[in-house]
Parts: C-alpha cells; structure tokens; sequence
C-alpha cells in the first residue's frame, strides 16, 4: 500500500509547469525528470553550474567535467549553459529558479523543514538544500510518510536542526499530497487505496481534512 | 603583458606554511586542483584550514590531506562522501564549519570584490545563524555574512594563458572562478597552458589579474565519483 | 528547453507604463539596447526613472527620450556627454541620482543574485554616504549600499540564442549583463539570434534563465562618441 | 616655467613598477601610458570592461564596441580580457588593481580629493573615481598646481564636494612631485628650474620641505 519512490517522482511531474526552471533535489526528486511530459518546456538546473541538464550519458560517453550536485555523470541538452557556483546561487537566491523539489527528514505543520543533521550521528551538511528553501517561493518536499522506525515525518514541530523555516507550501509522500497554510497539514489527495484515516494515524502533525479526499491521479 | 607563470607545481607553491588558511576549487572531485593537492600532501604542510565546498573521498582530493591529518579546521558546505572526514569530526580531531553552499560561493566572491559584508536569507532560523546579526530587507529576514579571508587560493582550470587568464570546462568550473583572486595569492593550475594572445578575449572567464601563479599540470586522473550511464537503446 | 523569443521589438516592450523604473544596458553609446530605446521613444511612456551609467548624447541614446521629456529621474554614475540633461538637471525638471559607477554595477548584480544589501568602501565620507548605515570591517569605513528593483532591464547583446543565453562582445559587454535577471522583466536584444543549441554552453555569458525576452534587433547604428586613431607609422 | 601635461605624465610613468596593474583617469593620466618603458610588464585597465588596453586602432579599424571609459576607441593587446561591470569594479574594489592615477579639482593635505561636482555649475558625475580612490592603496593624483584663477589646487581643506577621504599619498604637478602624510604635502620633487620659494607660493595647504629638494629626472 502506498506510493513507490518512481510514484511519488510521477506525482509530482504533474506540478512542473511549461515555462519552469526546476531543481531537483537528490534521491526521490532526482527521479521526477523522468515523468515529465514532452510537450512541457522545461529546464532542470544542477546547482553544481549546469541549466538545461540532459539524461544520464551512454556508456563511453562519461564526462568527469560534466556532473551534476549529486556527484553523477550527467549530459548538457541544447541550449544548455555552464557557469560558476556564485551565479548558480544568484539564480536560486535570486528567485529565478521557478521550482525546487527535495527531500526532508522532518517537516513540520509550519513549514520548516529538517534535512541535513542528525546530532551526533550524521553529518553531512546542508549542500545548497539551505540556500534553495530560504529562497524558493516555490518548493514541493518529497518524501516517505514515516521513517523506518514507522514514525511520522510530518509533525507539530520539527526535533532535528532545521534546514529553513517557514518555506514548505507541499509535500508529497508516498500516502499523500498535503498543502501546508495556517499552521496545520491540509490534506489534498490520497495514494490510490489509501484511507483518510490511515493518513490521520500516519501524521504527527495537524492534519486538516475538508470534504471529500480524491484519489491520486497520474 | 604580466606574466604569470611558474616552472611548475613546487614553485607555485613556495610561501605556503603551517596554519596557513587554504581555499581549493571544485565540485565532489570534479575541477579539484590535483597537482596543488598532491604538493600539499607532500609538502606534509600542518594545522591547515580548508575552505572547500566538499572533503573528497577517503583516497582522493582532500581525503589525502586529511588521510595524514593534516587539516585542522574544514570549511565546507557538505562532507558526505568520506568516512575518515567523519571519523575524525565525531572524535573532535577535526574542526568543522559547515556552511550553505551559496553563501560559501558568495563569501569567496565577496573576497574578490572587496565586499566586507552582505546579506543573505540562507540559514535564517538555523544554526547557521547562531551569533549573526539578522535584519529584515523587502519583509523577509535575513542574514549578514563576511567576505572570506585566506592565504592561498588553489584553483584548477580547463585552459590558461600566461597572463593568468583562465577558462573553464563544463562543472568543473563550480567554485574554481569565485575563489579566484580571494586569497592572498591565487595559484592556478590549467590542463593547457597557452601563450597570451591565443585566448579570445570575449570567452575568457577569468582575467590575469586575480591570478597570481599559473602552471600547466600533470598526470590528471579526473576521478569520476558516480558513474551514472544509459544503455544505447 | 524554455523558448524566450518573441518577435519583435513592440512584443518585447509589452507591458511598459508610465512611472515605471527600467534598467539599460550600455557605457556611453557602447551596447546601449538602440531598439527597445526607439521603442520607448515610439511609445512616449512618461515619468519613467531609468537607472543607466550615462544618459546619452543630445541626439541618440538616453538623450532621445530626454529630449521629449520622457524621464522623470536618472540614476547614473557620469551624464558629461549632454547639454539637454544639464539644462533639465540645473532648472529642476529631472531628479538625478548620482552614485559611484561600481556601486551602480553592484547594486544591479546584488538584485540579479537576490543579496539585498552589501557594504562598500565607494562614496564613504562624501555626500554619496548621506543617510547610510556606516560601519567599520577591518580598520576601514564602508556604507552600507541597497540592491535596486526595477520593473524592467532593456540589454543589447551581440549574439543570442533562443532560449534566451547571451554572448556579449568587447567592451560593449558593460552593465548589461549584471543587469539581467535584476528587473521583474529583462529584454533582450540581439544582433544575431541562432537557435538554441548554436551556442558553446561554456562560452554563455548570461544563462537563459536571466532573460524573459529575446528578439533580433534591426539597423544598429553603433555610433562612436569620441574616435580616436592612429596614423600608421 | 613647469611642465607642460605630457611632462607631467612622463613623471608620473617613472612610478609605474613592473608587474602593475594600472587604472588610468580622464586628461593627463591618459597619457601615462604613452611614456612607460617598454621593458616595464604592466597592464591597463579601463574600468568599462578591458584589461591589457593597448593604443588607438589605426584609421579605419575602429570598433564600437571597443572603448575605453573615455569613450576613445581603442585596441586590445595580446592577453587581454573583456569583463562586465560588476568584474571590473571587483578588480578595483578588491584591490587587484595596483595603481590608480587620477586627475583632481582640489586635493587637501589630509589625502582627501575633490573631483566630481561644482555645485550649481558642473555636474558631471563620480563615474568610477569614486570606487578607485576608496579602494587603491596607490593612488597618485595628475594636475596642475594651481587652477586657471591662478588659486592653488593644493590645499588645506577641500572647498568641493569630496570624491573620497584621507585617500591621496602622492601629487604629480606641473610644479613639483609632492607625497600626503602627517596632515602635510611633503616635497620631494621640483620641476626643473622651478624653486622650492614659488612652490611654497603656490601652495595653499601646509607644505614641508626637508633638505635639498632635488630636481626631477624624467
């Protein structure tokens, strides 16, 4: 029951508008530029220094010059550009990166957002993940419902280092699409065969339920 | 014509000391600058800080300096890739300062142009902002960072002249041109170093002028970190 | 990939209005945008404040749209080069704003890179630091300087692709493309517009992602302000 | 009696040390450049975007988009590079560039320097003199002792709008080479067959003069 990763990638395709420059994340958001449509113009920066980043190369074609943030051998489409760090944050700090897509650890019913410490154990650091979500007008979390240990990821209040306050608008997981306003999770679609209930007791956090809950649509 | 360049890896890296603070370029392994990272190890140069945005892994790029425990404080925006780094940071033998990737990229650019200080959102509300002063700018907060300050810049770049100009290939490029003229002396070294004149001016990305060193490097292994193909369908 | 082009110079300016804050490309007459210039022209908008390093001659750039009292307010750092400006300056019909020609480049590139405000030595202690914040960063005194906002940035290329990535050539290159990206619209136009994928996507000066509007300028004057030759020995 | 603008730019040539960057100013410093030695490694840069500025083009090879930040057409020497603004003003702020020889209305003997605006009368604007003297540590100001009122340049205090303060070490004239420090001009330098008593005349600022003060060598 519930949403592979590839799933939830799909999902959140759907939010990637025609005329978007779009960051991806690593792990689950890497995965949405497989879904989306042909007919969407659309453009996946790499924060490393790439706008208009391509599909993995064919075997034999690798470039150790040619990668993108999460370290893997990547291809440059036509029209595609490179450029240095500082003007890569210029295009997140600055607003112009439409959509940014990432992963979390916790999120919390305010928006913040947890995903790059866990005291005393993982340290791996923040990445571009704090410059993107102080930035972004615009940022969907994708992510598991409940960590392994089966407790939720969605809560009142966030319990590791924060990555950003106030800046989460959507999460999908592997559950549900869920808004974020006014201090509380609102639930907008449920994973098919997915129960209403089974999100309340999957949800730490505030969560709003109003009318009826549509299936997911891919 | 201000000409730029040294015989070689040796001379480019005469002046550098212990507790010496050190910027290098690069993106995971991609852009790193190999030789300079090779005569720092050999030099065995002690109790340095490095601004970098990664440690690299546990045999390559900065994981050899801290192999030998040569580094004494890192600064970096993610250090995921390297079980040594960790080792020493969880067993407090490494000092580390981890900071948005951003704002590090702004820090050094900062250096270059003379701006002491500016303001930024990242890291508001975050331990990032622990003891920063925080200011509204358009209603939303933000934070104030300073420029870098460091001894010696190490960059790595695609084509050089030399004059000291420099370009870069692909996302080699990453931190490579910000930290350029950010330290005190920048050290670049260029898979082909070519006669001044032989660079079109319009695609030179950086100039001579934040450059102070220039050699031609050897023996570039380039080491992919994730390789990720297609099949040919 | 993002399709940036429209057809022509009246699509490009779609939008513009009276009282309207617009950045402009150029040093002097140098990679000034001549079309979107003629285009306001055309399109008489009025009380505009235009934040540009000079105003043009008497009788083409900036000077155009002085001479039918089209601006409100200049912001500039050097407006030498024309005796209109002077008369409406001196009798009080036009607000001039003159700052430092660095801080001008900043302030555009700091609206470009989302930094509200950075600190500058340039202007401390003249009537430039006039109610700024002033503070001290390593024994030396800076003022405390503000990114502009600007509802559009009219900027001339050289050559242009469609989806909007720039290649500036010389020194026509200038302010314009640190003013990209730093108004809600940026114009672009171009003396040669090539398909996307035309272009070396390391020899991109301005990414695509910077620009909302591109289209193949027509009939480029290119005057030359001050000629200046040798004879050959 | 005194030298004549290309005089004055020829002493001035004599300190520009090998390895300089140097950033020259409207009228006399300008033509610096015509008088520095050939076997001196220095580049120049115009703050409009051009590092390694070489001479006027030959009659019929202008370009447009090829000027200095006088608006001259120029050329560009082997090894040159064109950059944005923003660059340029980096190289000056961040102190890349070594000398900085500029023109001035009035300098005073604390190193501050008026060159921009005449109340009421001339306003031109700072173009970049702004930036260049609150950044150069080198600075060496070109012009002539005394204005065309025959009233000294040199003074104790700038009646103008101030262009930057406490900035000026060194003052080339057409009179005499002169360095700022302790609040005074010092003398170092006469033009040839001018004495040290019609300096002092011309001088409104505090001027010291220790010793012998030699003649210029050019």
């Amino acid at each position: 029951m519930g949403l592979d990763k590839n799933q939830i990638a799909q999902r959140i395709a759907k939010e990637v508008k025609s005329g978007y420059y779009v960051n991806l994340g690593i792990g689950i958001p890497t995965l949405v530029a497989n879904f989306v449509r042909d007919d969407i113009e659309v453009e996946f920066q790499s924060e490393n220094g790439i706008l208009g980043m391509g599909p993995f190369p064919f075997e034999g074609e690798e470039d150790p010059d040619l990668i993108n943030a999460g370290k893997q051998t990547i291809t440059a489409l036509p029209g595609a550009s490179f450029f240095d760090s500082a003007t890569s944050f210029s295009m997140i700090r600055g607003q112009h990166v439409d959509l940014t897509i990432l992963g979390a650890m916790e999120v919390s019913q305010n928006g913040d957002i947890a995903n790059w410490k866990i005291p005393g154990k993982m340290v791996k650091g923040m990445g571009g993940a704090m410059d993107l979500v102080a930035s972004a007008e615009n940022i969907i979390v994708a992510m598991m419902h409940t960590n392994r240990a089966g407790e939720s990821k969605l809560l009142k209040t966030c319990s590791l280092p924060l990555t950003g306050v106030h800046c989460v608008k959507k999460v999908v997981t592997d559950l549900a699409v869920m808004e974020i306003r006014d201090n509380a999770f609102h639930l907008l679609e449920r994973a098919p065969g997915v129960s209403v209930e089974f999100i309340k007791n999957a949800t730490e956090g505030d969560l709003i339920v109003a009318g009826d809950i549509p299936e997911m649509q891919f | 014509m201000i000409t730029k360049t040294v015989s070689n890896v040796q001379e480019a890296c005469e002046g550098i000391q212990d507790r010496m603070t050190f910027m290098l370029g690069g993106f995971g392994l991609s852009g790193i600058p190999e030789n300079c990272i090779a005569e720092l190890v050999r030099r065995n140069v002690k109790g340095v800080t490095c601004i970098s945005n990664n440690a690299g892994v546990d045999d390559f790029g900065l994981g050899l300096l801290l192999q030998k425990k040569q580094i004494k404080k890192m600064i970096s925006s993610y250090v995921g890739e390297n079980a040594e780094f960790e080792r020493q940071m969880l067993s407090g033998e490494l000092e580390v300062d981890l900071i948005p990737q951003g704002t590090l990229a702004q820090r050094c650019l900062a250096a270059q142009s003379g701006i002491p200080a500016f303001f930024t959102p990242a890291g508001y509300g975050t331990e990032v902002a622990e003891g920063k002063e925080v200011r509204e700018f358009n209603g939303k907060m933000h934070i104030m960072e300073r420029a870098f300050k460091a001894d010696f810049a190490f960059v790595k770049a695609w084509k050089g002249d030399t004059a000291g100009n420099l370009i870069f290939k692909g996302t080699a490029r990453n931190f490579n041109p910000n930290m350029c003229g950010a330290a005190t002396i920048t050290v670049a070294e260029v898979e082909e170093l070519v006669p001044a004149g032989t660079l079109d001016p319009n695609q030179v990305h950086i100039p001579g002028i934040f450059v102070q060193r220039i050699f031609q490097g050897t023996a570039y292994e380039k080491r992919i970190e994730q390789l990720t193909v297609r099949k040919r369908g």
